[in-house]
């Protein structure tokens, strides 16, 4: 430990700690810009100038190391001045137009300008004028203007995403940031550049103008749109969920968001909504609704589908009044390997080779995957990379010839290797012969608290029902339509009776025999467990549309008789067309966000090899129905064909895919 | 009987001296011109509305009378300058203790507490006015 | 005192010619330091001449060399000819008319510090200087002084030449590191230090071509040699780039230590017919000026230190009376703000608010305040509040000039003008095709 | 294609780090096509291994690099310290003035060229003249080539005395 003092107080910090962080461990605020505790110091923006007993010059905080008896002053003559004049100098061509900014009211140009800033501005000679409200696709908003140039974004675009979607142009007094080349952002992170930014030069579209920061409640709550469970901050104003912040919690998310997680608000308000509900397609009051549910409950064998969405309480409660239940609705088929040691997303951290099976975390789980990145040994295997940023071992091979190319792989050199799968496949030999720890990634939210909740079981439930062994199945926010291929609404058609429990009017509501509204995310509480096996509370802190899951279930006594003798479960993997999940397309019920729709582009893109001969930009025909464009990617194996998951309905493993000559 | 004529005497002195009362509505008191009476919310040389919808005045408001939400101003016809305007503007007047401070707060002179005072209805509802009671109108 | 150590034979010769280098003598520093010296025996040389980095700062280049940490790590040199200071034009000779004589001194000072690769960072705007470097190093590369196994001994050595492309900071050895590595040239965070995590986050050493240039000689005739000509503390010759109102602007090799007199009256010419001093710039347009008075200082570190200013690069700007100490400043101003990086703030923003001021008053539209506000801007920018030294350099003159003219500014800050003083020359229309009086 | 693969492929094995052939390759493209166009980025950021975004990025840093075709003669001015005083603002001021700027030629200011010796300085396309003078360097930038008064000087030194580095 390293003992110094700052403005007369005695502090022990760890060797390497800087000097801004020391002020903080002794209750000193420096005041900082492009200083960020995630970030490199930079030094740019000296608003952390220092005097240190011994040095001629101001050093500044953010850059400068403790020594031991070092002794910092942070309130001298000298230092006010140059906190002045630095902020003199940063207000010179700043737009003072903190009325019409979203950041007014949580901005630090505002509070450094009130507590440590000149009274007025000697600036007389005319403000550098530049582009404001430059719309940045789909969710970002830059204001040239405003912007102090702390590099807070270029520096996380570099450091952590290792992406450079918002890069410096120009030099001098005339640099800017911006998307160089390019009119949009271009990736699944923007978001955060809207929190590093301590000023107002980087908002968001969604929130733009929404409120302002003393109206907010805000309430900290977990994300559930995919399995990671990133912890968030839910600012409320009038009922109405207005915006999702960081709510850092290093051992889940390490301080970031992915732009679906931040943005996937529009639930509340949409208008598309289920509002009462339906029994054989009339509205209903929810007594008669849970009274028919009850009878067809009691009326023959009854299976459950579903899971993914629910708490774990709902889940349990779930499994309960169904008895046989299955959350395994889409193509993943494991939520931990049985007799492997389970990895969490800290360990990816410690870990010195990291295997990707099959899986691309970016567009499964985007927020591990900026642990992944920055490896420098990921050895990636499968047909489709898993890697898009950074470097990667690629082993490519054929679909199913994935577990031949695992046991290709000798990992005995590593330390502390961790395999990253998402249970897809039958590769559960070949993933425990490897001998590492396995972090799963799930394709929906809670598929690890469903398997806790014993919702799993043995055998196929949609294969039962097209045997007509099934008389009540209930569809709990499962939608095998979109995520099974073919077959299965002949199999949906033979239940004498659907129940679907849903937010949204689907592809099952319309087939369903009673409909039953329910809450959704931010409507609900109770506790979600992410891939790690870390169990967390979501928060209710806007009004259900609906009951919650757990309260239909509540209200319901268990079934009769939970179906029997199912027939043995099916693979859906098969032939060199891949379905494969797709941040924009995933969880069923992203189509109906409108916040999210900047972010889905009207076309969906089929990646295709090189060596297919397809242009990108070729416009393509899947099974005649479906229009596409081709993407070209040379890391594919030569003979797939990826489409996005949950995108095209009913696609069989004898999908076609046909090129049209673009008009 | 002095008290009386005493009293009639002062009758009568007062009868002569000019009304201390007006004669309401059909005649107006003139106030001063700083008198916080009712809010406007004014516009600019171009007619267009001040109010850019920053909620300071909100923010300054000791009794949260007024509630401020904002947009995006749409291109082509925006209501005020800028980038931003205020789509709901609502004043809860029998909670308003017209102080002022919504007059002070506001960066861009749009809210104004006026002379008027007039005051008057027998519905609760019509003492929670909006924009179209606020503004004035174009000229 | 003229010596001429590392301008021998310019404008005598072809010295870019490897045939003609040889035959004076080139290249046997190479060869002694291979066939006859120790890695560190070379390094000791320099250390003991003394060799002061010839850039500005006067940091001894043996000691630079002595920071790298003997770890592992691949070593680099980075040779900065990135000579862009305002005034300063003696790295441009030495690249374009002696570069065997710089490829000797990279060689020698690879040698000593066990690197195998180094990289000659030149200016953009040396178009001709790059092609002249590119030639010589092809030609020491066919004599075998370059490359695998050089003169057969076990150093091998690759040197490239890389060109930047339009950038004063890249003169700052980090960001000049920065620009190899193909990024925007923004200085870098120190520590840590480029000796121990420089190029490619390598060990690397930064030597600007004239104090590399000095290392052949002191390879073949000794540190102590060295140590012994001119002024004890900064020993050796000093290629001085004198330019402005003088008779010969030029290049003048002197011993260091001579007084600035005897090269602004006797080499340089005096100033030109008719007029007198005002000022010297004595190291372009980043230092405080000097005024006649101080004459007599001796042309070395410590002593131009002493008398307020710094001998730099030594690039001298000479101003007879026409000149008007406000446009001086302006245009200093207008440079800084232009080749201001941007990445902190004092300097990106100081730095064209004090350009807007300069403007106003030269253009007569100064108010009285000015003045003042000029003094505190300079406080603002200056003493060491940016990130590199950009910062202080764009106001080092106007502190300076604010202090010796102040007069002239308070002039300005009334109102007044004096731009037509600098236009002393006749100007003249294109129609007339009249010539402007060179 | 705006660069030689094989050129690209030789120059990136000349440096230990790939990422250094950005300006270099940059330069190479300016070379070819006389700017740096948004294929010659894309190709850059190939070869360097950089997002192109960056490279677009440091592009802007440097001056000396275009994104538009420039007109065949471009002469630039330096007008710092020393070439100002010797009337530099003047000198472009004039030139600007003539017919056909902007088009037919362009006239620039750059910051110091390091050749204050031969103030006023300047490049014409990419070799360093000076002392520019009106005559001489009207007759540069209308008609082209070397130009008497403003013949593109040698080296600063060779073939004149060092001493006396002055140009008549």
């Amino acid at each position: 430990m390293i003992t110094l003092t700052i403005d007369g107080k005695t502090v022990s910090v760890e060797p390497g700690t800087l000097l801004v962080e020391a002020a903080r461990a002794a209750g000193r605020d420096i005041p900082v810009y492009c200083y960020h505790p995630k970030l490199a110091p930079a030094g740019a923006c000296r608003m952390c100038l220092v005097e240190i007993e011994k040095m001629p010059k101001l050093q500044t905080a953010c850059t400068t190391p403790v020594s031991e008896g070092m002794a910092v002053h942070t309130t001298t003559a000298r230092v006010k001045e140059a906190q002045h004049g630095v902020l003199e100098l940063l207000l010179i061509n700043h737009p003072l137009d903190c009325p019409i900014c979203d950041k007014g009211g949580e901005c630090d140009l505002q509070d450094f300008t009130l507590r440590y800033g000149p009274p007025s501005s000697r600036f007389l000679d005319g403000k550098i004028h530049r582009k404001k409200a430059l719309d940045c696709p789909p969710f970002l908003v830059i204001d040239e203007e405003r912007c102090i140039l702390c590099q807070r974004c270029v520096r996380y675009e570099d450091e952590i995403l290792h992406e450079r979607n918002i890069v410096l142009i120009e030099r001098g007094s005339h640099m800017t940031i911006g998307t160089e080349g390019r009119d949009d952002y271009g990736g699944y992170y923007s978001g955060n550049n809207t929190e590093l930014c301590p000023v107002g030069a980087l908002t968001s579209r969604p929130y733009r103008f929404k409120s302002r920061p003393w109206d907010l409640k805000m309430t900290p709550t977990i994300c559930t749109q995919c399995s990671l469970h990133c912890n968030v901050r839910a600012d409320v104003r009038h009922g109405d969920l207005m915006r999702l912040m960081i709510h850092d919690n290093p051992q889940v998310d390490g301080g970031w968001l992915c732009d679906r997680g931040r943005y996937a608000i529009g639930d509340a308000k949409a208008a598309e909504r289920l509002s009462h509900p339906l029994v054989r397609g009339g509205e209903v009051s929810w007594d008669i609704a849970l009274a028919e549910v009850q009878n067809a409950l009691e009326a023959g064998p009854v299976a459950g589908l579903g899971g993914g969405r629910l708490t774990n309480e709902a889940a349990a409660a779930f499994k309960q009044i169904c008895g046989t239940v299955d959350w395994r609705v889409g193509r993943q088929t494991y939520a931990r390997v049985p007799g492997v040691a389970e990895a969490t997303p800290s360990d990816l951290s410690e870990a010195d080779v990291i295997v990707l099976v099959d899986t691309c975390p970016m567009e499964e789980a985007p927020i591990l995957d900026l642990r992944i990145r920055h490896h420098k040994r990921v050895i990636d295997v499968g047909p489709v990379p898993g890697m898009r940023v950074g470097p990667a071992e690629r082993v490519v091979c054929a679909p199913d010839g994935v577990a031949e190319a695992l046991r290709g792989l000798d990992l005995s050199a590593a330390k502390h290797p961790v395999v990253v799968w998402n249970g897809r496949g039958e590769l559960v030999e070949a993933i425990r012969a490897l001998g590492a720890p396995v972090l799963m990634v799930h394709e929906v939210a809670n598929a690890r608290g469903a398997h806790d909740a014993g919702l799993e079981t043995e055998g196929d439930i949609l294969a039962a029902c097209a045997e007509g062994k099934i008389h009540t199945l209930w569809l709990a926010g499962a939608n095998p339509l979109r995520s099974y291929p073919a077959d299965v609404r002949a199999a949906l058609e033979k239940v004498p009776v659907l129940i679907v429990s849903d937010l949204y009017p689907t592809e099952v509501t319309e087939l369903a025999t009673i409909v039953l509204p329910v809450a959704g995310p931010f409507e609900r509480a109770g506790t979600f467990t992410n891939l790690g096996g870390l169990t967390q509370t979501a928060a209710a802190v806007v009004a259900p549309r609906g009951l919650s899951d757990e309260r239909i279930f509540q209200r319901l006594r268990p079934a009769a008789q939970p179906a029997k003798d199912l027939p043995a479960r099916r693979s859906f993997q098969g032939g060199n067309l891949l379905v494969r999940p797709h941040l924009w397309s995933g969880g069923g019920n992203t189509r109906f966000d409108r916040t999210l729709e900047a972010a889905r582009t009207a076309l969906a893109t089929v990646r295709v090899h090189p060596s297919q001969g397809l242009a990108a930009g070729t416009h393509v025909m899947i099974n005649d129905v479906h229009e596409a464009v081709v993407a070209v990617d040379p890391g594919l194996h030569p003979a797939v064909v990826v489409v996005p998951d949950r995108t095209f309905a009913g696609l069989g493993a004898d999908a076609r895919l046909r090129a049209v000559v673009p008009a | 009987m002095g008290g009386l004529v005493k009293g009639l005497a002062t009758t009568l002195k007062y009868l002569r001296r000019p009304r201390a009362t007006v004669d309401y509505p059909a005649k107006e008191r003139p106030y001063p011109e700083r008198f916080r009476g009712l809010h406007i919310l004014d516009r600019d040389a171009e007619g267009l509305e001040r109010c850019v919808g920053c909620e300071l005045c909100a923010a300054a408001c000791p009794v949260h009378c007024i509630t401020v939400e904002a947009a995006e101003n749409p291109v082509g016809a925006p209501y005020s300058a800028g980038e931003r305007y205020a789509w709901r503007y609502e004043i809860d007047l029998l909670r308003c203790i017209f102080c002022g401070y919504c007059e002070e707060a506001c960066p861009e002179d749009a809210i104004q507490l006026t002379p008027r005072h007039d005051l008057l209805s027998n519905k609760r509802e019509d003492f929670l006015v909006g924009k179209d009671w606020l503004t004035v109108p174009r000229q | 005192m003229i010596m001429r150590l590392l301008t021998d034979g310019i404008g005598e010769v072809d010295l870019r010619d490897i045939g003609t280098y040889r035959a004076r003598g080139g290249y046997r520093a190479v060869e002694n330091a291979l066939r006859r010296m120790s890695p560190k025996e070379v390094a000791d040389e320099v250390s003991a001449a003394n060799l002061r980095g010839r850039g500005g700062a006067g940091f001894p280049a043996g000691r630079k060399w002595s920071f790298l940490p003997g770890d592992g790590r691949p070593r680099y040199l980075c040779v900065n000819g990135d000579e862009s200071e305002p005034g300063s034009f003696n790295n441009r000779m030495l690249v374009e008319d002696n570069p065997h004589l710089l490829v000797e001194g990279v060689i020698c000072s690879s040698y000593a510090i066990g690197c195998s690769f180094a990289v000659i960072y030149l200016r953009g705007e040396f178009y001709e200087g790059a092609a002249i470097m590119g030639r010589a190093l092809e030609q020491a590369a066919e004599a075998g002084y370059v490359g695998e196994h050089i003169l057969g001994s076990d150093y091998s050595l690759r040197i490239v030449v890389h060109r930047g492309a339009g950038a004063y900071i890249c003169g700052e050895e980090s960001a000049l590191l920065e620009s190899i590595e193909g990024k925007r040239g923004h200085p870098r965070v120190k520590p840590p230090f480029p000796a121990v995590a420089g190029l490619y986050a390598s060990p690397t050493v930064v030597n600007t071509v004239e104090t590399l240039c000095c290392v052949p000689s002191i390879v073949n005739n000794g540190g102590a040699w060295f140590a012994g000509i001119g002024s004890p503390k900064s020993p050796g010759t000093k290629i001085c780039s004198i330019s402005g109102h003088v008779r010969r602007p030029g290049n003048y090799e002197l011993v260091m230590g001579t007084p600035l007199r005897e090269l602004v009256e006797e080499h340089a010419g005096g100033i030109r017919d008719g007029h007198r001093l005002k000022m010297i710039l004595p190291a372009g347009a980043s230092s405080a000026a000097m005024t006649p008075d101080q004459l007599d200082t001796p042309l070395d570190f410590d002593a131009m230190a002493a008398a307020g200013s710094l001998l730099g690069s030594a690039g001298l700007i000479v101003c007879d009376e026409t000149t008007c100490a406000v446009k001086v400043a302006l245009l200093g101003e207008s440079f800084y703000a232009h080749e201001s990086c941007g990445k902190c703030t004092p300097c990106r923003e100081g730095t064209k608010w004090v350009e807007k001021v300069l403007a106003r008053l030269e253009g007569g539209q100064g108010r009285p305040e000015d003045v003042d506000l000029l003094k505190s801007l300079v406080g603002e920018i200056g003493g060491g509040k940016c990130l590199c030294p950009l910062g202080d350099f764009a106001v080092t003159y106007l502190g300076s000039a604010l202090k010796l003219f102040e007069d002239e500014f308070v002039a300005h800050a009334h109102g007044r003008t004096c731009s037509e003083r600098l236009q002393a020359r006749p100007t003249a229309s294109v129609a007339t095709g009249e010539v402007l009086s060179a | 294609m705006v660069l030689d693969p094989a050129e690209t492929k030789e120059m990136v094995a000349r440096y230990p780090e790939r990422r250094s052939v950005v300006l270099p390759l940059l330069w190479r493209a300016q070379e070819r096509i006389g700017y740096i166009s948004d294929e010659a980025i894309g190709e850059v950021a190939a070869a360097a291994g950089v997002p192109a975004s960056e490279v677009s990025s440091v592009v802007t840093f440097y001056t000396m690099f275009r994104r538009e075709k420039p007109p065949a003669r471009r002469l630039q001015v330096c007008r710092s310290l020393s070439c100002a005083m010797a009337g530099a603002d003047e000198l472009v001021a004039a030139l600007r003035e003539m017919p056909g700027c902007g088009e037919k030629f362009s006239v620039e200011t750059v910051e110091c060229l390091a050749a204050c010796d031969r103030a006023i300085a300047g490049i014409y396309n990419e070799g360093l003249v000076g002392p520019l003078n009106l005559a001489g360097s009207a007759k540069l930038v209308r008609d082209g080539g070397a130009a008497g008064a403003a013949a593109p000087a040698g080296s600063s030194g060779a073939g004149a005395p060092l001493e006396g580095g002055g140009r008549p």
